[in-house]
């Protein structure tokens, strides 16, 4: 159990992104690839938060407990904050761009809008 | 490249990647026996050197206050950006009215309605406010409560219908709100330099541990990260709902002129 | 809390897939709501309370939120044509 | 240095960044109410003053480098050794004056767009602070997450500003720029996660001592490998750079200018920057980059180069010699030696001059001619004054003349791997580009064309730019450009010796290799084959359809691999990225 746990994580972590890739090349809708962007960028959270996580300790707010006692990195979790302002950020912009390509194109197929197209 | 080969190509990419991740997986430390000293060190210095106690908010207010600076300067910079997008066909001029879309149902709010939406905006705006200002002490911060604050403005527009609300929420003030909230954690960050100290330094008095007023400069970049943040999410909200309710002008009839 | 730890880090695995294979994107809202419901949990259970308050205003409110407005929108538009 | 006179010099640092971030929001404020010259005045005003900040850090940093510990978090403060708390920023020689260098390119791209933008209450303008304040401090920083912190910030101005114009093609370029730099920056954050696991630090000089001793370890390596392949992505090298096409040939001139000129070099510079001061410690790493590199940056330059030919869209035409010569920057990189380093500073400016000023060419044809095509354009280039000229000289120096700082770098690269038919293939692939751009400006300018070739199948769409714009204004910030590229460049090279070694300290050679003999072979190269574009005509004989046919084929190949979708994309990134971790097993 514990061995397997120690590592788990981190599958899941590789294994999210994995499905999101997938979900990216398989998308026929651009809202549904910009989710599974999403889903691979969550990815990183678990990954961040997993790599500070630390056993047998509290939040690294001293607020409950007294300075001192044992408590997760603190480093991580600021990482992972930025991490998800980023993504608010890219999935605001990409909807934005989605939007109106939809407005010049009528349609979000990625598998068929391609800018330029080719002189035939 | 035809859909099938492209897959194929993806699961043999995953394929060659997949027993490396299995060994890098191995390598890492297990899970929940980190190492890092850098995290250690930040939790045995923070309450001393800094007298707050949310150390996540240390690092993000003051230890490594430039990246926040780089984080909140991306929001403001995707605000922008989706609302050149979004504005792009329609221009800002139809900002100040209503659409309407012909055969949406105008559905009445009732009264209890209305004053339900008003009272929980009303705690929501609190709560929002709450956050940011404990940013330093519980759990929370700048961030959080800027985003709360912003779905306490989105009660409105459920409390007082589209067009009120859109004539309440200008655009233009939103733009200064967010830009005030961006200088002010630019010039908390450089004022330390007249004194010839670095930039982003706290010189700030830092207050008592575990009080509300402790941290310092912090208080003062939390804050405008708050009210960035809450402007920011606004004006995209604003923007995006108004995508659902722009007309096309040549075809309707303008509202606001009957 | 070995047990609960293991059993989110299971559940957010299997709500990944369950977010990308919703090929219908109005249904594929609820699955996103929900992994960002999930993601927020084990967020806690990790001892980030500030991130998991984050990821539930962002993932759980605003995001979907964008989300559902640009779906209508596209909606309207396909309506027009 | 005494700490009294660096004080107010390393002051200087955070400000690089903070100007433009504080005149952006001021900027954004005040655009309801202010006329659209003042913020196009105080935009210029800005980029000039960080340029003459760097470049003043650039040389200060020569004798020793300029260091600032943002809120006074210097590694003492922790109290421990090897823990450092806070960030910094520094002013080697090189990382400023390449920040130099874009701040310039900035403020010559506002003054060619000058009145272009004039209706949208400053929105580009603060895009553009934004992306200017988001590569200063990629320059600068000495800190991991800090550098993915701008290197984000980078990318969602570019996003945007691709985006800008609204066409169908731009929202699309826009669109994949966006999945696949993403997808980069998530690789990018997970490989510093990785390597904060392994060492307990995100500072890059602590970082390096530790990272010295692991040699072999898994976990550094995916770590090395995801951040490479996210700085390989933005920097557009195969195969992880068919973004590149799509996002330049949508975005307004002025943006491509600082795409091409500053943003693609400059993610490239990261990463010599990361290997210089993290990762060559570490000999599995060191030689991974020598081994694998090298090959990539090749294979980029021939392949860039063959459908840089195959292009008439001229904005295309030019994205694609941009792939090709971040294949050279690649090969500079891959080199790991002092003089390598030199010669990739003096050969980023050299390129981002001539580039510049090409799209600004580009940008003319599309206001003032209102459209990008190479076959549409034939003769309608006239009466555009000095522009014909320009493009001639601009052409000419990518066809390896030996003139002015192009030709400087290339030579020292040249002289950090002297190895000869590597040297040919390159020039004879940097000349193909030069050859492309001066079949352009002949059709365009001069009306000298043969029968279209393969470019007559290229992808092109009618686009235009606003028209209403001074014409002298346009040229004059493209004749700057070319005349700071046609410098001799001597005391640049001096500057890009000294400031090399301080990065990655070891031995230059004495003297560059004169270049004369490749020189001469790529330009009898160029007329060849220009030969063969403008007197070509209607295949009629069998051995020239033949001929034609095959060559339709093979190109017709390479544009299928640009397909435009953003799925073929993500997968050829993923490959690249197996790729560069089985090379790294491999040779671990």
């Amino acid at each position: 159990m514990s061995l397997a746990l120690g590592v788990l994580p981190w599958l899941v972590s590789a294994w999210l992104f994995a499905v999101g890739l997938y979900g990216i090349v398989r998308s026929r809708h651009y809202v549904h690839l910009i989710a599974c962007l999403a889903v691979c960028q969550s990815a990183t959270y678990v990954l961040l938060l997993s790599i500070g996580f630390r056993w047998h300790a509290g939040p690294p707010i001293f607020y409950d407990h007294p300075p001192g006692s044992a408590a997760v990195d603190p480093v991580m979790q600021a990482l992972v904050l930025t991490d998800i302002v980023v993504g608010a950020a890219v999935s605001a912009l990409l909807l934005a761009i989605a939007l109106q390509v939809h407005k010049r194109r009528g349609s979000v197929d990625p598998q068929s809008l391609r800018p330029l197209r080719p002189n035939r | 490249m035809s859909p099938g080969l492209r897959s194929l190509l993806l699961l043999l990419a995953l394929a060659l990647l997949a027993p490396f991740a299995w060994h890098v997986a191995k390598a890492l430390p297990q899970f929940g026996s980190p190492t890092a000293a850098y995290g250690a060190t930040v939790n045995a210095l923070g309450p001393p050197l800094r007298h707050v106690s949310n150390m996540v908010a240390a690092v993000n207010f003051d230890f490594r206050a430039l990246d926040t600076l780089g984080e909140e300067s991306m929001l403001f910079c995707a605000v922008t950006g989706a609302v050149v997008l979004l504005r792009g066909t329609r221009g800002e001029g139809t900002n100040r009215r209503a659409g309407l879309i012909p055969g949406r149902a105008v559905l009445a709010r009732s009264d209890a309605q209305v004053l339900l939406c008003r009272i929980a905006c009303t705690l929501t705006m609190l709560f929002g406010l709450y956050m940011v200002l404990h940013g330093t002490v519980t759990p929370g911060g700048g961030f959080q409560g800027g985003v709360i604050i912003a779905s306490a403005v989105l009660l409105l527009y459920l409390a007082e219908g589209y067009g009120p609300w859109r004539r309440l929420i200008r655009s233009p003030l939103l733009d200064v709100l967010e830009s005030l909230g961006v200088l002010l954690f630019v010039g908390a960050g450089a004022a330390p330099l007249l004194s010839g100290h670095a930039a982003m330094s706290n010189l700030m008095p830092l207050g008592h541990f575990r009080d509300l007023f402790s941290g310092g400069v912090m208080l003062v970049t939390n804050f405008a990260v708050g009210l960035a943040v809450a402007a920011g999410f606004v004006m995209l909200l604003l923007e995006f709902l108004e995508e659902t309710r722009a007309l096309q002008s040549d075809s309707l009839p303008d509202e606001a002129q009957r | 809390m070995k047990a609960l730890t293991a059993a989110l880090l299971l559940l957010v695995a299997v709500a990944g897939p369950s977010v990308v294979l919703s090929r219908d994107p109005r249904r594929q809202l609820f699955a996103l709501t929900a992994f960002g419901a999930l993601l927020a949990a084990l967020f806690e259970v990790l001892q980030a309370p500030d991130v998991a308050l984050s990821e539930l205003v962002v993932g759980t409110a605003v995001t979907p939120l964008l989300f559902a407005v640009a779906l209508t929108s596209i909606a309207l538009d396909r309506r027009r044509r | 240095m005494s700490a009294a006179t660096s004080l107010p010099l390393a002051g200087l640092l955070p400000l690089v960044v903070l100007l433009p971030l504080g005149i952006a929001a001021a900027l954004l404020a005040v655009s309801h109410w202010l006329p659209a010259r003042f913020i196009e005045l105080s935009a210029l005003a800005t980029s000039l003053s960080v340029a003459a900040a760097c470049a003043r850090l650039a040389q200060a940093g020569l004798t020793g480098p300029i260091v600032q510990w943002m809120g006074g978090w210097a590694p003492a403060a922790s109290g421990r050794s090897g823990v450092v708390l806070g960030v910094s920023f520094a002013a080697d020689p090189t990382s400023a004056a390449l920040a130099a260098f874009a701040a310039l390119l900035f403020a010559l791209a506002f003054v060619f767009a000058w009145g272009e933008f004039d209706d949208t209450h400053g929105h580009f303008h603060v895009l553009m602070l934004l992306f200017l304040a988001a590569l200063a401090g990629f320059c600068l920083t000495q800190d991991l997450f800090n550098l993915f912190v701008w290197f984000e910030l980078m990318s969602v101005a570019a996003f945007a500003l691709t985006a800008y114009p609204l066409g169908k093609s731009s929202l699309e370029g826009a669109l994949n720029f966006t999945i696949t730099n993403a997808l980069g920056s998530f690789l990018m954050l997970a490989g510093i996660g990785l390597l904060y696991a392994r060492t307990g630090t995100l500072d890059m000089a602590t970082m390096g001592r530790m990272v010295m001793h692991l040699s072999g370890d898994p976990v550094v390596a995916a770590g090395f490998c995801m951040i490479a392949a996210a700085l390989l992505t933005k920097g557009a090298i195969v195969p992880f750079h068919l973004w590149l096409s799509d996002a330049h040939t949508v975005a307004p001139a002025a943006v491509s200018v600082t795409f091409s000129g500053a943003m693609v070099s400059v993610a490239l510079f990261g990463l010599a920057k990361l290997l210089a001061k993290v990762f060559l410690g570490n000999a599995q790493l060191a030689h991974l980059s020598q081994e694998f590199l090298a090959p990539l940056g090749i294979a980029t330059a021939i392949l860039g180069a063959l459908m840089t030919w195959a292009q008439r869209h001229l904005k295309r035409l030019l994205a694609f010699s941009t792939i090709s010569h971040m294949g050279v920057v690649v090969l500079a990189i891959a080199t790991l030696r002092p003089a390598g380093l030199a010669g990739l500073l003096v050969y980023i400016i050299g390129h981002g001059l001539v580039k510049g000023a090409l799209f600004m060419l580009a940008g003319m044809l599309l206001a003032l001619r209102a459209s990008g095509d190479e076959i549409i354009l034939y003769r309608r280039g006239r009466g555009l004054g000095m522009a014909a000229p320009a493009m001639l000289l601009a052409a000419l120096l990518f066809c390896n003349v030996p003139w002015g700082l192009l030709h400087r770098g290339e030579d020292l690269i040249a002289a950090a791997d002297a190895d000869a038919t590597t040297r040919l293939v390159l020039s004879l692939a940097t000349a193909l580009t030069g050859a492309a751009i001066l079949r352009a400006a002949l059709r365009i300018f001069f009306g000298c064309s043969g029968v279209p070739g393969v470019e007559r199948a290229a992808p092109s769409e009618p686009e235009h730019e606003k028209a209403q714009r001074p014409l002298w204004v346009m040229q004059l910030s493209c004749w700057i450009l070319l005349g700071l590229a046609v410098l001799p460049g001597g005391s640049l090279v001096a500057f890009a010796r000294a400031a090399a070694q301080q990065l990655l300290p070891g031995t230059l050679s004495a003297a560059a290799l004169s270049g004369e003999s490749s020189s001469i072979a790529a330009l009898l190269f160029v007329v060849a084959v220009l030969a063969a574009a403008l007197l070509r005509v209607r295949p009629v004989r069998p051995l020239m359809r033949a001929v034609a046919r095959g060559e339709g084929r093979l190109f017709g190949a390479l544009q299928g691999l640009h397909s435009g979708l953003v799925g073929d994309y993500v997968v050829w990134m993923l490959l690249g990225l197996a790729a560069l971790i089985v090379c790294a097993q491999l040779l671990g």
